[in-house]
């Protein structure tokens, strides 16, 4: 019986992250669109979008290779694990332990990895441009997420995201410097991570300055359909990474009861919300950087994590 | 034995030293070997004088060998050789005669220091004849090793073999003395046919080792 | 055990002579190709499986032997255990997957008489090196080994790189030979007690023992590849033929891992914490310096070797973090600290010497190993191209293969260090780490630029253009490792477990046993603590991945048209508009190599007017090599050149040395009291 | 003297030489030359079963056994290699036959002369000995009339006359130390008498007789800086006298040092030999290795490589101790079959490529695996790597020194190591690459070479017990 209702739990948390993912999207979109006074897209049309592309004919280039068309899928397949692996409403689902944080992060990596061989599959520059960037940010944004993993796994004694969450929660957490810096280069590297200004610019088309967009030009149809969602699914994980380490209140314990299981998506969802407009409001403030200056911005996240990490060797008070 | 002969067995090491010291001033061949004629010649009278102390009758055949061959014959055939290649009035040196000097006088001090430092147990006689015959030796290098030319580089090994000979004799009952000194002559023997080999044979224009040193195996 | 095992070392070194008269025979060539691959492949096999029994079942006895050769008071020792075992697995898995890849590979060689003959021997001389018990046979076995695989090197020595990158092999493994040396004389002393076991009896002073862990570390660390010790490796080890390159990188340099463990961990004694130091520091340098230079190079074997230092870097992170958890007498953590890093040697051999053998089915397939004349090889030959993308996501630490679990267990290890108490592991330790993170990226970027540039993409040369897919053996050797490397990530608990008794032996701790664990997932301290499953995560991706495919192919569209690529409006995209293994490298090139290797491109403008191109040149320097290698170069000619002015004295100066010679020694005598 | 193996040794020599003077016709000799050479290592080697009492003059003890059997078996296998040797250059005319006489005839009467130096056990006719066989070579070496021979031999001449002098110096110097102590006459330069007496000799006697007898004999062994004559004295002579230069006559000046060492180890005031000879040695083994560098004539480079490894060996017996003395011993027989047998290997590639020049010589391995790989093989077993007997002894004088003197031995390392990355430079461009100069084949017996190749292998592997033994009972004689 509880089998089946670990079971249960776990399943509804990946249909919440999957549904909920473009709905997330949309409403960065349209608060940044209020926040520049425009009316902004409706709230659902990342899913209109999605079914559309679903939809549609693929229009493969003449020498994509079947790496090309495999590769959606495991993207998306690799994303939607670690989505559902990061504990949102409630904490020790059923296969929570079966990856750790940082087995999260590798998830996502090998994500990455796949998407950059894409852009590298036509043969056309543009492809090229693009992956290549992306290994280059990632090879900054990787070791500061470790990092930051050391810092937070230190204090709370393990890399088990549940237990994490939990002495989160609990309160010998007080305030500690190590845990802002480790917050702040959390940001910094979410934030390249799911390729948003300053660092990449989801909607532009410009070549000089796109990344992400740079890769998956020669994408359409469902494959595009799919990696989209993996996208916005990857920017729901790292908020609700967020939200599990440094907010994780309201978050139900491993139980069936109604209240708490109630309480834990509202608090979700809520954090979620809030964000969101955080990232919009930071979004809509700050300008696009030259990709070159982009290093520099994450070896300040590489640094503040190891500042952190050093800092938790030195003593345990920090 | 008694202070006289052991005197006049001084005296007669001491002045082949001296001998030594003359062959350094000289810097003319033709010089050099009359001087050299008269080194062999106080060797020869040492030996003798040797044989008769020791009352070793054998030490008298070295003594022979010494002025036969040493102070005649050889002489002889080197003067023949640079009369033929017409470097008889050669004045060559690669110290200047001073330094040598200064130079042969420090090797007999460090001879001196180094033998001096003998226990007198072992006979005052063979004492001093060792140090002698090893400055005599030490004065024989010195001169190979300052003269550029065969002739005299020969002349400064006999008198190299020739405090060797002082040694060997002084030495009191040493066996073999005969012979070395017999093996010594054919090895200079050797040494003189090979410059007269090399002449003859017109393999080199001239004895001198600069000119030998043309036909090294692996040129620069 | 151990006489069984000699028997089969035996009838390697029995082949080579064979090898030898068949390559004199007229057209023995391909006869004795398939004999030695063949026999190598069957001996190793058994030496395999021997030592793989050895290591699960009689893991607590210990089997010695000793036969009447080498030093004659002494003998030859042997002995296999625990430690010896694994590596011995280790060896001939390689060995046995590098044969049957030769079965097919060898055929193309030009010269296989400069092969063959060497191949068992190398074979042997490594399984020798792992199984002796003595400070002689081990030097012998080591030497031998460096010795037939400098044959090997120069199998093709038309070539004068090869040639030169034979010289500067062999001048290493004799310098690192003779470290090794040294470090022997010290720990047998005068009295030449030169069994392991009076070594192990042996109780030498600090001052000893700090001078022995230097030079073990420059001896099996400039065998190993430990910056800046490394310089031959990327010379020598692409200059091989392919399945000699697998071997050295992917089962040679662990021989030499073994070295050091066997006499840090084993002879040594107990370690204190300051040993740790300079093995974490240059393993964290070596991980970062290897994956950056890697990702510099165009010839693709270049790439690996240079990223098979890498990978020794992390092994040796992992090795000091063992030892310094050894000294501090945290029996559990240090287990932990060096399963991970047996593991990752376990793994390292399988993913490289994969790599390397599709690297050199390419190099046959095209004739190059230029990465920036081939491209598009994934049409050509699929299959070489997915085993050969199952070895980049291995090596690079993703899950669910096994590279990621043996880099997930050390940063595990890595996590229990603030238990150190000691103030220079406390700062160190997190640098190694951050150095290990660095280095685990970049090593991502560096095998998306590797198979990208190699097998994506279009052909950048009609070689690459009808290029054709490999042989059947050679295809099989690469199917099976890229398996191992699956099973080794999707089941570790298996893994760990097979090494506990090797960490048992050498830590004095174990991990605790993973089998048991429910759902196979491996949990190293404790499941609230950390764990990870490889199987459940592989099963959901193919699970996840396949109901989407299928749900979308149902619901939505499957159809696919065919279209040109986008140009951005550029009508002639030729092959060469695509991103090379240069211009992939820019980004990474702009961020770490302006200040490691003082990257600088330098675009010149032709002036307006004139038709002539662009042109943009980038120059990389290796600053180690300037800095240490040419140095010593440059001196050793200059003192060559100097003293050779002695071979064209007058025989007069040659008589003022004698001269000289006598007065000072006489002048000695005489100030001598 | 009663005719026993003793005398056997040095009659068989004497008598040969004298026939062989006598008979004309170069394939008869040369057999008869291997003939006696054999005869002469049989009876060296019945010196084992059956020891002859040694006299006032003569003497066999388990020392001089060594060497005698290593000179004589090596002796024996060059003169095989002669005989086909010499046969070629006789036909390409670069030998004349009336030479040929000559040449045999003083190859017996060197093997004479060594012999007798080995087992004379008067220090007076060990220099006597000693003094024959450089006269002997010095006529060999210069036995083509060429520039360079007769250069070279005039050279060896002088150098060597100077150094018999110095050690004739240093003998009488010890027969003065002995007289008080032993009294006159011929027992004070008997072995067997001084060696029991010399506790009580003068110190500071020794001391200076053992600085000439140094110099002398180290003349001899090749030690830098009195290595003039041997580099040329081996490049421009012909090659068989070149291995038996570097195989034999080396160790015989080695033997009359090794000799006086033990003398003047006995004494305990008198200064210690060691610390002179590691000196020398060290000296001599680095030096030699950076001459490596620059040599054009691939003889000529390996006679370097003689005086590196003869002062490896002054070292290990210069720092003494069982170990590092029975290492020597086993290096210097090493390196007397390795050296010879690459002498054997380059005299065939010389006559190949009708040339010594190492620029004219490239490819071996593939105009001529045989004679290539051989090489290649005695350069890796020269360089001191396994599995050949070098490594052995290198391995035994490292490791057992290293402890005792760090310094001097991470200078040593530094030599070996400098001598192997010279030896491989050049063997790079002998055997490997492109193939230059004439490719004809080789008339001549490859057996001399390899059989010393596979002895090397062997020891390098697996040492018999009766010849371990027999080496530690020298090592414990030399102290």
């Amino acid at each position: 019986m509880a089998v089946i209702r670990d079971f249960a739990f776990q399943g509804a948390q990946m249909l919440l992250v999957l549904l909920l993912s473009p709905l997330l999207t949309g409403f960065v979109r349209k608060v940044k669109a209020r926040l520049l006074r425009r009316q902004g897209p409706p709230l659902l049309q990342p899913y209109r979008d999605l079914i559309r592309l679903m939809r549609k004919d693929v229009v493969l280039a003449d020498n994509a290779s079947w790496l090309f068309r495999v590769i959606p899928y495991f993207i998306f397949a690799a994303t939607w694990i670690a989505a559902s692996l990061v504990p949102t409403f409630q904490s020790g689902l059923l296969f929570s332990w079966s990856a750790d944080l940082i087995a999260i992060i590798a998830v996502l990596g090998s994500a990455r990895f796949f998407l950059a061989l894409a852009g590298l599959d036509v043969g056309t520059s543009f492809g090229g441009i693009g992956s290549s960037r992306e290994v280059m940010i990632a090879s900054l944004a990787e070791p500061a997420m470790l990092m930051i993993v050391f810092t937070l796994a230190l204090i709370a004694g393990s890399t088990q995201l549940s237990t994490m969450a939990a002495f989160m929660n609990s309160p010998e957490v007080g305030l500690r410097v190590s845990l802002g810096l480790g917050l702040i280069a959390l940001i910094i590297v979410a934030i390249a991570e799911n390729a948003r200004i300053p660092v990449d610019n989801p909607a532009t088309h410009l070549e000089l300055t796109m990344v992400h967009e740079a890769m998956v030009l020669e994408y359409s149809g469902r494959h595009l359909a799919l990696i989209e969602l993996a996208a916005a699914l990857k920017l729901l994980v790292y908020l609700s990474l967020i939200a599990c380490l440094f907010a994780p209140w309201g978050m139900s314990p491993p139980t069936a009861e109604p209240r708490l299981l109630i309480i834990g998506v509202a608090a979700y969802v809520a954090k979620l919300a809030v964000g969101g407009v955080l990232l919009a409001v930071f979004e809509t403030a700050i300008a696009k950087m030259r990709v070159f200056r982009v290093p520099g911005f994450l070896g300040a996240a590489l640094m503040l994590a190891l500042l952190a990490t050093l800092l938790r060797f030195v003593s345990r008070s920090f | 034995m008694h202070g006289i002969t052991f005197d006049i067995a001084h005296l007669l090491a001491g002045s082949l030293v001296v001998m030594s010291f003359v062959q350094l001033y000289q810097d003319r061949l033709s010089a050099l070997i009359n001087v050299f004629a008269a080194h062999a010649l106080v060797l020869a009278l040492s030996v003798a004088w040797q044989a008769f102390v020791q009352e070793a009758p054998h030490l008298y055949i070295t003594a022979v060998i010494a002025l036969v061959f040493k102070a005649i014959v050889i002489p002889v055939a080197l003067r023949r050789i640079i009369v033929r290649l017409g470097i008889h009035r050669e004045i060559e040196t690669v110290v200047g005669v001073g330094p040598a000097m200064l130079l042969g006088i420090g090797l007999v001090a460090l001879s001196m220091v180094v033998m001096l430092r003998v226990t007198a147990d072992a006979d005052p006689l063979a004492r001093e004849d060792l140090a002698f015959a090893l400055s005599v030796v030490l004065l024989g290098l010195l001169m190979m090793v300052t003269r550029r030319n065969a002739v005299s580089q020969v002349i400064g090994f006999m008198s190299l073999e020739n405090g060797l000979v002082l040694a060997a004799t002084g030495a009191k009952g040493m066996p073999l003395v005969v012979e070395i000194s017999v093996a010594f002559s054919v090895l200079i023997a050797f040494i003189v046919i090979g410059i007269f080999l090399f002449r003859i044979r017109e393999r080199f224009d001239t004895v001198d080792m600069q000119a030998m040193d043309r036909f090294r195996g692996e040129k620069r | 055990m151990v006489v069984y095992a000699l028997y089969t070392v035996a009838a390697l070194l029995v082949l080579s002579p064979i090898a030898v008269a068949l390559g004199v025979a007229p057209r023995g060539a391909s006869a004795a190709t398939s004999l030695v691959y063949g026999a190598c492949l069957i001996v190793t096999l058994v030496l395999g499986a021997v030592a793989l029994l050895s290591l699960l079942k009689y893991s607590d006895t210990i089997s010695a032997t000793a036969l009447p050769l080498g030093l004659p008071w002494l003998g030859a020792h042997f002995r296999i255990d625990a430690l010896a075992a694994f590596f011995l697995v280790v060896i001939n898995l390689g060995g046995a997957a590098a044969s049957l890849f030769a079965l097919g590979y060898g055929r193309h060689e030009e010269t296989p008489q400069r092969v063959l003959p060497f191949y068992p021997a190398y074979l042997a001389a490594m399984n020798l090196v792992v199984m002796a018990d003595d400070a002689f046979s081990f030097l012998v076995s080591w030497e031998f080994m460096s010795l037939t695989s400098w044959a090997l090197v120069i199998a093709n020595h038309r070539l004068a790189e090869n040639r030169r990158a034979g010289f500067v092999y062999l001048l290493m493994a004799s310098f690192g030979t003779l470290a090794l040396l040294l470090a022997f004389g010290l720990l047998a002393g005068s009295g030449g007690n030169y069994a392991f076991d009076a070594i192990r009896a042996a109780q030498p002073s600090a001052g000893i023992t700090a001078l022995v862990l230097i030079l073990v570390l420059i001896g099996a660390g400039s065998k190993a590849g430990l910056v800046p010790l490394h310089a031959w490796l990327p010379l020598a080890h692409p200059a091989a033929p392919s399945h000699i390159s697998a071997l050295m990188s992917g089962v040679m340099t662990k021989v030499a891992v073994y070295g050091f463990l066997r006499i840090v961990f084993d002879l040594l004694g107990p370690p204190d914490w300051w040993w740790s130091m300079p093995v974490l520091a240059l393993g964290g340098i070596t991980a970062v310096m290897g994956v950056l230079y890697a990702l510099m190079q165009r010839d693709i074997k270049r790439v690996l070797a240079y990223s098979t230092i890498e990978n020794i870097g992390i092994i040796f992170v992992a090795l000091g973090l063992a030892l310094a958890f050894k000294a501090e007498g945290l029996a559990f953590a240090g287990a932990l600290a060096l399963t991970a890093g047996l593991f990752h040697v376990f793994n390292h051999s399988l993913f490289k010497s994969l790599l390397f053998f599709g690297a050199g089915s390419v190099l046959n397939a095209t004739g190059t190993r230029d990465m920036e004349q081939l491209g598009g090889l994934i049409h050509r030959m699929p299959q070489t191209a997915f085993v050969f993308l199952a070895g980049c996501v291995a090596i690079s630490a993703l899950p669910p293969l096994n590279g990621f679990v043996s880099e997930w267990l050390t940063f595990q290890a890595i996590l229990l260090s603030p238990q150190l108490p000691s103030w220079g592991l406390k700062l160190i330790v997190p640098a190694a780490g951050a150095l290990l993170a660095l280095s685990a990226a970049l090593a991502a970027a560096c095998f998306v630029r590797a198979f990208g540039i190699t097998f994506l993409g279009r052909a950048r040369s009609p070689a690459a253009s009808t290029a054709q897919e490999t042989d059947s053996s050679s295809l099989a050797a690469m199917y099976i490792l890229a398996a191992l490397c699956l099973l080794a990530g999707i089941l570790p608990g298996l893994f760990i477990d097979a090494l506990a008794p090797v960490v048992q032996s050498l830590s004095g701790g174990r991990m605790p046993p993973q089998g048991t664990a429910e759902w196979l997932s491996i949990v190293p301290i404790a499941e609230s603590r950390s764990s990870y499953n490889g199987l459940l995560v592989f099963v959901f991706m193919i699970v996840s991945g396949a109901t989407a495919a299928f749900a979308i192919h149902r619901l939505a569209s499957d159809k696919v048209r065919r279209g040109p690529a986008w140009g951005c409006g550029y009508p002639a995209a030729g092959p060469l508009t695509q991103y090379s293994a240069d211009s992939f490298a820019q980004p990474i090139r702009r961020v770490f190599g302006t200040v490691v290797f003082r990257a600088r491109e330098i675009g010149e403008m032709p002036p307006p007017g004139s038709t002539a191109s662009a042109r943009l040149t980038v120059e990389v320097r290796d600053l180690i090599w300037n800095a240490l290698y040419a140095p010593i170069a440059v001196g050793i000619a200059f003192g060559a050149e100097q003293l050779n002015h002695l071979q064209f004295l007058t025989i007069r100066r040659y008589l003022s040395l004698v001269f000289a010679a006598l007065v000072l020694l006489l002048l000695a005598l005489a100030i001598w009291p | 003297m009663t005719m026993d193996a003793l005398s056997g040794v040095l009659l068989i020599p004497a008598l040969s030489a004298c026939l062989l003077a006598a008979l004309p016709g170069y394939r008869l000799t040369a057999r008869l030359n291997v003939l006696a050479a054999f005869l002469t290592f049989a009876t060296a080697v019945s010196l084992f079963v059956v020891e002859p009492k040694s006299g006032p003059y003569l003497l066999v003890d388990d020392l001089n056994k060594v060497f005698i059997v290593l000179t004589t078996f090596v002796s024996f296998t060059t003169s095989a290699f002669s005989a086909s040797y010499i046969g070629h250059e006789i036909e390409i005319g670069r030998l004349k036959p009336g030479y040929v006489r000559f040449y045999h005839a003083m190859y017996q009467v060197l093997m004479f002369a060594m012999n007798l130096a080995l087992v004379a056990n008067n220090i007076g006719l060990m220099w006597v000995a000693i003094e024959i066989a450089t006269l002997t070579t010095v006529l060999m070496v210069g036995i083509y009339r060429t520039h360079e021979a007769l250069e070279a031999a005039w050279k060896y001449f002088i150098l060597g006359s100077v150094g018999i002098a110095l050690a004739l110096f240093g003998t009488i110097l010890i027969y003065m130390a002995a007289r008080p102590v032993i009294g006159e006459g011929l027992n004070a330069m008997v072995w067997t008498v001084l060696v029991t007496h010399a506790a009580a000799f003068d110190p500071a006697l020794l001391n200076v007789a053992f600085v000439f007898l140094l110099l002398g004999y180290g003349t001899k062994v090749g030690l830098a800086p009195l290595h003039a004559w041997l580099p040329d004295a081996h490049a421009e002579g012909p090659t068989p006298i070149s291995a038996v230069l570097s195989g034999l006559l080396l160790n015989v000046a080695l033997y009359a040092l090794l000799r006086f060492k033990m003398l003047l180890a006995l004494n305990p005031v008198a200064l210690a030999p060691g610390p002179l000879m590691v000196a020398m040695g060290l000296i001599s083994c680095v030096f030699a290795a950076f001459m490596l560098y620059r040599r054009r004539d691939i003889k000529r480079m390996f006679a370097y490589s003689s005086i590196e490894h003869m002062g490896i060996i002054v070292f290990a017996f210069g720092m003494g101790g069982p170990l590092a003395n029975f290492a020597g011993l086993l290096h210097m027989t090493m390196h007397s079959l390795t050296k010879s047998a690459i002498f054997f290997a380059v005299g065939h590639i010389a006559q190949v490529k009708g040339t010594q020049k190492i620029a004219d010589m490239g490819g071996l391995t593939v105009t001529h695996p045989v004679l290539g790989w051989g090489l290649v093989l005695g350069v890796v077993a020269i360089a001191g790597l396994p599995p050949l007997g070098i490594f052995m002894s290198e391995f035994l004088v490292v490791s057992s020194t290293f402890s005792r003197q760090p310094w001097l031995v991470i200078i040593l390392v530094f030599g070996i190591l400098i001598a192997l990355g010279g030896l491989f430079m050049q063997l790079n461009k002998v055997a490997f690459g492109e193939p230059v100069g004439p490719t004809g084949p080789v008339e001549a017996s490859y057996v001399p070479m390899f059989a010393h190749l596979a002895i090397v292998f062997m020891a390098g592997i697996y040492l018999p017990p009766a010849l371990v033994t027999g080496f530690q009972n020298v090592a414990k004689l030399l102290g």
